[in-house]
Order: C-alpha cells, then structure tokens, then sequence
C-alpha cells in the first residue's frame, strides 16, 4: 500500500520552543489517524506545518503521494489535494454561504472538477446539512454551522486527504455525534483523514490508528484500543502518578 | 455555612455569536480551593476571563465578599484583589524579572506592599531572586511559569486564579511549581485552578469542578476523589469496555 | 573630498540627528504603546510652536521663551490627551484600528494645521533664539543655538527613558506596549496609558515645534515635513525600542547631510524614502526592533 | 425573507441606475452654467478615483496609500508625452492607464512581503518616492512648479473646450461608466469573491486554493487601470499637472469619499464623490475654515457611521419598510 501522506522527521521552533519536535509518521489510504495529547502538545503546528499555513516545517521532510510538499505554496497543497480546517470556527464573515464555499469551489482544485462550481458547492452544502441556508451571511451563524460550513469549504475543494483540527471542540453531544456520522460518511466516500481531537470518545471511534503527541514529541502510535491502556499516554493526559492521588483502573 | 467568599451565579458568556457559557454557577468559599477540568474549549479560561474581567457576561451575576462585582473592568477588580495568572505565562518580555514583579504591584493597594510582595516571591522562588536583572524573555519555560505566578502574587490577591501553570511544562518543573502552589496555599489564599493534568489537581484543591460545554456537569470533593479519579479516566477514554463509546459523557458520569 | 566638507557632514548630521532624535521619540512612543502611526504629529509641532510663539513674543505676550516652552508642553499634552479620546479611543478595539487611525489622525492634521491658520494667520512666525553667539566646534564655528540643538536631544531623550525605566507610570506604559492584556490583569488603567502616551507624544512633540520654531520658520504647515523625516527614522529605529529611534535619527541625518552634498536637494528624498520601503520589506521590525 | 428583501431592495437600484444615465446624458442640454458643468466633470473623475480606490481599499482590504500616485502619474504620462512630444491624447490616455499599472505592478512586489498597517506604510513611502523622482526629474516635468499648458483634446478642429467644455463633459461621462461597469464586473466575478474572501479571512482563503500573490497582483494593477487613465483626462482638462496631485489634499478628499460612501459599496463611493465635491466647492469661499469642517466630516462619519452614511441610510431605510428584528451590528471588514 501506498502512503499518502509521509511526514519525515518534522521539527518546528518558535524562539527556543520545539513546538513540533522531530515527528515522523505515515498514513495509508482511506486511513483514518487520529492525533491526540495535552493542550500545547503540538498537534495544530503540525496541521500548520504540512498545509503550509501559515508556515512550513524548519526542518524535515513532508511527502503527498510521493510528492515533496514541504517547501510547496500552501494554495498549491491545497491544489493537490490536501484540504485543512482550523481549530477556531473561521469562516469569511461577510459572504453568504454559497459564496463561502464557492472560493474553494473555484480555486481549490484544478480546473477538471465534476460539474460547474455551484453544482459542486450546493452538493457540499447538501452533504453537511446547510444546503437550506445557502443565502445567509456568514458571520451569524451557530458555531455548529460555522464549523460544518469550513468542513464543506474543505470538501468542496476535493481533497484525497481531509486535516480536521479538533472538529467537535466547543460541541455539545448531539453535535458531535452528528459531526462523527458525517466523518464516517466522508471517509466512507474515500478520502483519507488525519484527526485532531480532545473529545477522545469520538477519536476513539472513529480512528483505525491514533498517535499521541507530548511537548511537540511523538509518545505513542497505536491501535485505539492500545492507546487507553498505555500508562505513558494516561500520564501525559492525567499528569503523573504521585503520592498524592489514587490510581486508576 | 458562611456565605461564599465568591459567588458565581448562572453566568452566560460568549465571543461574537457564540456563545460558550450556558449557565455557569459556582461557590467560592474562603481559603478553598477549587479546580476546573474538562476538555478544550468548553468555557474554563472564559470563566476565569469573566471572573477577572476581560469579558462582560452576557447574563449572570458575579459577587464578591457579598458584593456584586460583574461588569467591573479589571483594573476594578484588581483592586478589589481578584487576580488571574493567565495562560501561556505571557509576560512582559523586554522587561527585566525585577520590573516584571512590580508591574504586578501596580494596584494602588498592593504598590503599598511591594517589598513585602517581593520577599515573599522570592522566598518562593529563589531562582526569580539569582535572575532579577535578568530580562524575562530570556528565561527558560519554566522560569517564566514562576514569574507569572509571582507577578500574580506581588498582586495580594484575595482570590488568585490559576490558568493551566503546567502546560507544556518538564515534569520536574511540574513538581517545583506543585510545591509552590501548596505554600501559597497554605498561607490560605482561597483559589481557583485550571489544569488539564488531575493529579495536579487532586494534590491541590478541596474540590473539583468538570466544565463541559459550558456548564459545570461535575462536582465532588477531595473526598470522594478515589472513586473520581476513575471516572474521569472513563470521561477521557469513553466507556472501555464498550463497542461503541458513550458520546454522553456528561450524563454518564452525573 | 576635503577634510572640510566631511566635516561639514559630520556637523549637520549632529545638529540634524539630534533636531530629528527629538522629532521622532514622540512618534515612536505612541507607535510602539498603541501600535498606530499618529499622522497628526506634524501638526502637533505646529501647534505647540504657535502656542510657544503666543507667550514668547513680544507682539504677543511677551512671557518669553523658557516660559513658552513649559506652557506649549502643559497645553499640548492637554491636546494629545483630547485628541486620543476623540481620534483613537472610540476605535480602539477594532481589528483595523492602525488603518482607522491613519483616517482620523490625518484629518486631525488637516484640523490643526488649518484651525492654526485661522488663529494665527499664514504669515511667517520665528521664535527669538534660546542663547545667542558662536563657538568653535570641530573647527568650524558652529551658532550657540545648533550646540543647544545638540546637546538638548539627549537631555531630553535622558530624561524620557529615566521616565520609562524608572517610574511607576513609565513601567506601566512599557507593560501595556509589551502585552496589553497581561497588563489590564495587573490593574493597570490601559485606555488611561493610552490617552497619557498620546499626551506625552504631543508633549515631546511640542519641545520638537519649539526648536523647529526657532532654527526655522513657524508656518501652519511647518510640521509636514519634519514629519515625513520621522517616519523615516522611526521604521528604521524599530517598533518600541527608543535607543533604536535615537541611532536610526543620526543614522537618516548622516545619511541625509552626505546625500545633500553630492545629490543635491531633489534626490535625497528619494534615497530617505528608497530606505524606509527597503527597511518595510526586508527589516519591518527595524533595525533595532523586537517582535 | 432574505432573497425578496434583496429583490427589492435591487428594484430601485436599476431604476436609479438608468434614470442617473439618462440625467448624465441629457444634463449638458438642459444645464447652462458653465461652474455646474466643471464641478460635475470634477464629480465623475473623483468618482472614478474613488471606486477603484475602493477595490483595493474595500474589497480587497488592502490600505493602498500609493493609489494616488497612480493618479498623479497617469497625469503626469501623459502631460509630458502630449506637451514635450506631441502626442495623440488618445495614446496619451492610454499611456496614462500603462503607466499607473507599470507602478502598480512596482509597488505591489514589495506589498506582496508585508501585512496590515505595514501596507500602509510600504504604499505611503512608494508615493512620496514617486513624487520626489518626479519633482527630480524637472527637465521634464517643470519641477515642484510643474508642468503648464498641456494642449487641450482634440478631434480635428473641434476642442474638448468648446461649448463649455462639452467634450470633456462627455469624455468623463464615458470614464465614469465604463470604469463602473469595469467595476461591477470584476466584484462580481470569481476573482472578486476570492479578494474578498482574501479579505474576511487572509490563511483560510489560502488554504481553499486561493493564490494571494497573483490575486493581490491583479487587484493593484485593476485599480491602477482607470486610476491612470482619470489622471490624464484631469490634467488635459485643467491643462496643469502640478505635485499637488500626489498630496494629502486628494489622499484626504478621496479617503472621505470612499468612507461617507461606506467602504465596499460602489454606489456610496459614487455618491460620496458626488455630495464631497459640491459641499467642498461649497465651501471653497471660507478659506481654511473648509478644510477644519471636511476633517470634522471625516472623524464624525468613522464616530457615528462606521460603515459609512450609505450602508447606514440604508440600513435605516430597510429598517423602516420592512419589521426585521434588529440584528447586531454587521461588522464591517477591511480598510
């Protein structure tokens, strides 16, 4: 099988701060990876440092289909298929809707997409649920809807490879369960996934491989079901076991 | 039960449209210890932002000592002796160590104390003392944690609110700043603790708070923090045994 | 070149360096604490040299110099002040605040400059000179006001960087320009730093006026150009590093005395201005600045 | 609600669109005086420079102090090839347009490096430098005096200046519309959405496939476009080309204009060019008293009309006819 994306040894600085710190992993076809780990563990830098937004890795390699991206124009990665959401519910406040996901409907891919662009945006919409609100300016949407509105952005533009940064964060639970049906249904259409997620019921259910990060250094790359029971990666979320409270399970 | 030294009353808060507290209610008693846990973004530093000021509440009451103190700015509530040590230790980086702590005595109530402040900090953390002229942008991580905890104290607080001091720190520095946290503790500052790492916690506070999606779904005492201890674990991870985690967490664990 | 012309240089690059120190350290204050450009600065000059004008001369009050020098300041601190709540308050919680502010400092400049006008009238003022004489210096005799010009910029920068490092209220506008939030959470009043910063800026900028007034000619528009020098000069110095403004002005004057010697009037301004677009894209922190 | 509230808000829109042509046309035969006629040629070539300002200054939210400059190149361009080489005006004009794109193009690269206020500062640095290599530059364009005489616009031996400078008149009628036109059609296209989108929210457009470089590109040398071209037709029009173009006074002008009329609307901008020049000619007789009132017009707009007296009319007038609930404050972007 081929990898589809490689990531190879990435390290990113910020002043003395090794923010992501010689990560190196491979995600297969249709695989969906989850990465998980404590508040400042590096997850999103490493978001940032394969799309290229807003910067590229210090050093290290990046590989998409065997394609070195690591030094690639960030609207060029987003061209060969790699589509990224953000943690922050970002959306462009003063468009509608449909104009919304019409950017990456035009520019996100290259020209040889199905269908003209608004066919493309209003399937999209359709697909996340807000296929009824194409008219409504952007800025007063719910966060649920906002964030619903990025992942269609992000789909419309057609990527092989779909970056969700923490897509059920600020959620309540209806919310997320309908957030993990719509991951599986995109995952379910192909396109390989790489999680961030703090909710871990929902990256536990959803991913087939998960890596935890710790202060920009990868822990632990394993099975779901391996993940919870590993004492390194209950430390680095519960913080160490000390005389003071009691042990677990 | 004395009345609560800090009383937080079905508190609503948000940015722009979105709204991230629903009804948030909390009691402060004095010399207690509180701490709030509970995933990224669902409302524990907004909380602490409206408590010290930075945010007005949407709807909701915050009192202080009996009095009503939301809709305050925080130089206001500074002065009343609300202090919040905010995340990521963001100081004043081209100033020196020395500067750093007197910035934190500005209030015209804790300037009148700054030398006893700034005894007291160093006793604490005698490596701010070897590096007073030092400036802060050239401390290490966790150098610059204890100064954003001693610029807070230089405050003399009467409620000091602690956002996340561990993140992103060694576990040995982890340990310095635990022990830090107890001595001013036990000079019986009544606080309030945000922390992702619960054993942090569990040594630290009398009680626990879980914030999830905006509201507080969990409350228990030290006392009861064996069986907690468990149960959080399950929040985390989801129900283990199942074949399909329970999404429900709040819920579940109430 | 001759001994001669390189000291020549060397001399009005001193007294323009020192006139030029003075100009920007106001402008470099409100640009490092609130992160705008104050267009109106220029104007803030002109006014404070009116005002200087209106005690010192003996057609007017007659109070003389010293005197006018104390009172512009008093007032034009008072101005600033104002001109802050008014200009850049209401604003300042936008995420456009910097581009907002070049709007509303510029009409403020267009106000003043005009509103100068119309007290004072377009004719001519000059202030009477502080000291009068000659001395020699470097081997050229050099007028008593220029060593005044000298020597009275890093008085003053002294005295404003012991204000900054040393007080209380100095400390708190170096917090509030380091991390604004941090220091609302250790109570200090930010929109009173602010207006305060604005307030000293037009203050300094007041002393500068005095100067300009009495080595030049006080028209309403005098300050335009004095202004556009200390843009220059502080982009070079660097975002909020008032040591980095003090090279950067004999840096800009150095440069800009030897321009005048073999470019002529026209072409220095080109190089002046070729410099700060150069600094912009490949420094914008400038050369001493931090991030 | 919201599609008929569009519809209907459109309806008129058209109508005062044709009716606006229509008085445009017909005015000169209606009009006889002579100064309503000149300040109405002065309306339409600042409503040009406005509107394209607004491009870059509305929708794309880019602060391009340099736009003036394009102005006062394309009217230098073509002062210097129609008087110094005898130029047709026609090429002239076109030269004007090639000339302001050339220096949109030249400030655009070092744009394209920098952020925020930065833009500001890098544009306004590119203007003064403009100014002072045309001032150095005397031989050719008069120096801070300027250049003088610039030989009218002719067609054969008919003058522009004839029947109360009848040509230029309609010669501004065509700039304005087709540089609206223009406009209208580039914020409608795709290229529009993507400045926009650019705008609202910089990285996020980026990573949906939007280049930033080539759109900021081609957003700068668009607006430079009718810029240059105005800039010739000014010059020929008033015969002068002076250093003043570059100045505070038309960055200030245009900026109330743009701002009175509300950034990102096209009609505002219209608008605001249109009552600025009749107040400010209005108060041409009260000496500096007219510029301490214009800067108190600005300051009260940004205080009081954030977005601008247009969008704020507007919105008032919606308010009015139809019962929405009020809404919170649509945050206006850019600048």
């Amino acid at each position: 099988m081929v990898d589809v994306l490689v990531v190879d040894k990435v390290s990113k600085l910020f002043g003395k701060m090794r923010a992501v710190d010689n990560v190196t992993f491979a995600v297969g076809e249709k695989e969906v990876y989850g990465i998980a780990g404590p508040n400042g563990a590096g997850k999103s830098t490493l978001f940032n440092a394969i799309s290229g937004i807003p910067y590229h890795p210090d050093t290290g390699k990046i590989f998409f289909r065997g394609k070195a991206i690591h030094e690639v124009h960030p609207h060029v990665i987003c061209h060969l298929g790699i589509a990224r959401t953000f943690q922050q519910e970002t959306v462009f406040d003063t468009l509608t809707v449909m104009q919304n996901v019409m950017v990456g409907a035009v520019f996100g891919h290259p020209a040889n997409g199905s269908g003209t662009p608004e066919d493309m945006a209003v399937a999209v919409l359709k697909k996340v649920g807000l296929a009824d609100r194409q008219d409504e300016k952007a800025w007063h949407l719910s966060l649920f809807d906002k964030k619903r509105l990025m992942l269609a952005s992000a789909l419309v533009t057609q990527p092989s490879l779909l970056l969700l940064d923490e897509p059920a964060a600020g959620l309540n639970r209806m919310e997320i369960q309908q957030t993990l049906d719509l991951i599986r249904s995109i995952n379910g259409d192909g396109i390989t996934i790489i999680l961030i997620e703090h909710v871990l019921p929902l990256l536990l259910t959803v991913s087939h491989r998960i890596m935890i990060l710790s202060q920009g250094e990868k822990l632990v790359e394993a099975l779901p079901a391996e993940i919870v029971r590993d004492e390194r990666v209950i430390e680095a979320y519960l913080g160490r076991r000390s005389n003071h409270g009691p042990s677990a399970a | 039960m004395a009345p609560p030294l800090l009383e937080v009353k079905d508190l609503h808060v948000g940015y722009g449209e979105v709204q991230v507290l629903r009804g948030v209610s909390i009691d402060l008693q004095d010399k207690e210890r509180i701490g709030l846990f509970g995933p990224n973004g669902h409302g524990k530093t907004t909380l602490l932002k409206t408590i010290s000021g930075l945010l007005r509440p949407w709807k909701g009451e915050i009192r202080f000592a009996g009095k009503v103190i939301s809709g305050k700015s925080p130089r206001e509530l500074v002065e009343v002796g609300i202090i919040q040590v905010p995340q990521g230790n963001t100081l004043f980086p081209r100033m020196s160590v020395m500067e750093n702590l007197l910035i934190g005595a500005y209030a015209d109530r804790a300037w009148k104390k700054r030398r006893q402040g700034l005894e007291r900090v160093f006793e604490l953390f005698p490596r701010l003392a070897e590096r007073k002229s030092q400036l802060c942008r050239t401390l290490s991580g966790g150098e610059r944690q204890m100064l954003a905890m001693g610029v807070g104290l230089m405050g003399h607080g009467q409620v000091l609110m602690l956002d996340e001091p561990t993140l992103g720190l060694a576990p040995k520095i982890k340990d310095e700043l635990r022990e830090a946290i107890q001595q001013i503790a036990a000079t019986g500052v009544p606080m309030i603790l945000v922390e992702q790492d619960l054993e942090f916690l569990l040594a630290l506070t009398d009680r626990l708070l879980l914030v999830q999606e905006g509201r507080i779904v969990l409350e228990k005492t030290h006392a009861s923090s064996e069986i907690e201890h468990a149960r959080i674990l399950e929040m985390y991870f989801g129900g283990l045994d199942q074949a399909e985690p329970d999404l429900a967490l709040g819920g579940k664990i109430t | 070149m001759t001994v001669q012309s390189l000291e020549a240089i060397l001399l009005t690059g001193l007294v323009l360096g020192s006139l030029y120190a003075l100009i920007s350290t106001g402008l470099s204050m409100v640009w490092g604490t609130l992160r705008i450009f104050n267009f109106a600065y220029g104007s803030f000059m002109t006014v404070g040299a009116y005002v200087a004008w209106t005690i010192a001369d003996k057609s007017a009050l007659g109070a003389g110099i010293w005197l006018g020098v104390v009172i512009a300041i008093a007032v034009l601190i008072a101005l600033g002040m104002l001109s802050e709540r008014i200009l850049i308050a209401p604003f300042i919680k936008r995420r456009d605040v910097a581009l907002i502010a070049i709007i509303t400092t510029l009409a403020a400049s267009l106000f003043f400059e005009n509103g100068a006008q119309i007290l004072w009238g377009p004719r001519l003022k000059q202030l009477p000179a502080m000291v009068q004489g000659n001395v020699r210096f470097l081997g050229t005799m050099v007028d008593l006001q220029d060593v005044i010009v000298m020597i009275s910029a890093p008085i003053v920068l002294g005295l404003v960087a012991l204000f900054l490092y040393r007080t209380r209220l100095g400390r708190a506008i170096r917090a509030v320009e380091q991390n604004r939030d941090s220091a609302l959470l250790a109570g200090v009043n930010v929109p009173l730093i602010y207006s305060l910063t604005f307030g000293f800026s037009a203050g300094l900028a007041s002393v500068a006026g005095v100067i300009l007034g009495i080595t030049r000619f006080i028209t309403p528009t005098m300050g335009d150009a004095p202004l556009l020098e200390a843009f220059i000069v502080v982009i070079l110095g660097g975002l909020g590093s008032l040591g980095g403004t003090m090279v950067a002005a004999y840096i800009i004057a150095l440069i800009e005395a030897t321009c005048m010697t073999f470019l002529g009037l026209y072409w220095t301004p080109v190089v002046l201005f070729a410099i700060m677009i150069l600094t912009l894209v490949f420094k914008p922190t400038g050369l001493f600045g931090k991030e | 609600m919201a599609y008929k509230l569009a519809a209907w808000m459109r309806m008129p829109r058209v109508l005062v669109v044709i009716v606006g042509i229509v008085l445009l046309i017909v005015f000169p035969l209606i009009n006889t005086s002579e100064y309503l006629q000149h300040l109405v040629i002065v309306a339409l070539l600042y409503a040009v420079l406005a509107c394209n300002w607004d491009l870059t200054l509305g929708y794309a939210g880019v602060f391009n102090w340099a736009h003036i400059a394009f102005f006062a190149l394309g009217a230098y361009a073509a002062g210097i090839l129609a008087k110094s080489f005898g130029v047709s005006p026609w090429l002239c004009i076109l030269a004007g347009a090639a000339v302001a794109v050339v220096a949109s193009v030249l400030v655009c690269l070092p744009v394209l490096r920098v952020k925020g206020l930065y833009v500001a500062l890098v544009t306004f640095a590119f203007g003064e430098l403009c100014l002072h290599i045309v001032v150095s530059f005397s031989q050719y364009t008069g120096g801070s005096q300027g250049l003088v005489l610039i030989p009218p616009i002719t067609i054969g031996s008919y003058s522009f200046m004839q029947n109360q400078d009848l040509g230029y008149y309609y010669l501004a009628v065509a700039l304005f519309l087709a540089s609206t036109v223009f406009l209208a059609l580039v914020i409608r296209s795709h290229f529009g959405l993507s400045i926009m989108a650019l705008r609202d929210y910089e990285d996020y457009a980026i990573s949906r496939g939007v280049p930033l470089a080539r759109q900021r590109l081609l957003t700068f040398m668009l607006s430079a476009i009718f810029t240059g071209a105005t800039g010739a037709v000014y010059g020929f029009y008033l015969g002068v080309v002076s250093p003043e173009l570059f100045g505070f006074g038309y960055t200030a002008t245009l900026i109330s204009m743009v701002l009175l009329g509300g950034i990102s609307t096209l009609y505002g901008s219209v608008l605001g060019a249109f009552v600025l020049t009749f107040v400010s000619e209005f108060l041409v007789s009260l000496g500096p008293w007219r510029y301490v009132i214009v800067s108190s017009i600005i300051v009260g707009v940004l205080l009081f009309y954030p977005e601008g007296v247009y969008p704020g009319l507007q919105k008032l007038f919606r308010r009015l006819r139809v019962h929405a609930q009020p809404k919170p404050e649509d945050t206006v972007k850019g600048t």
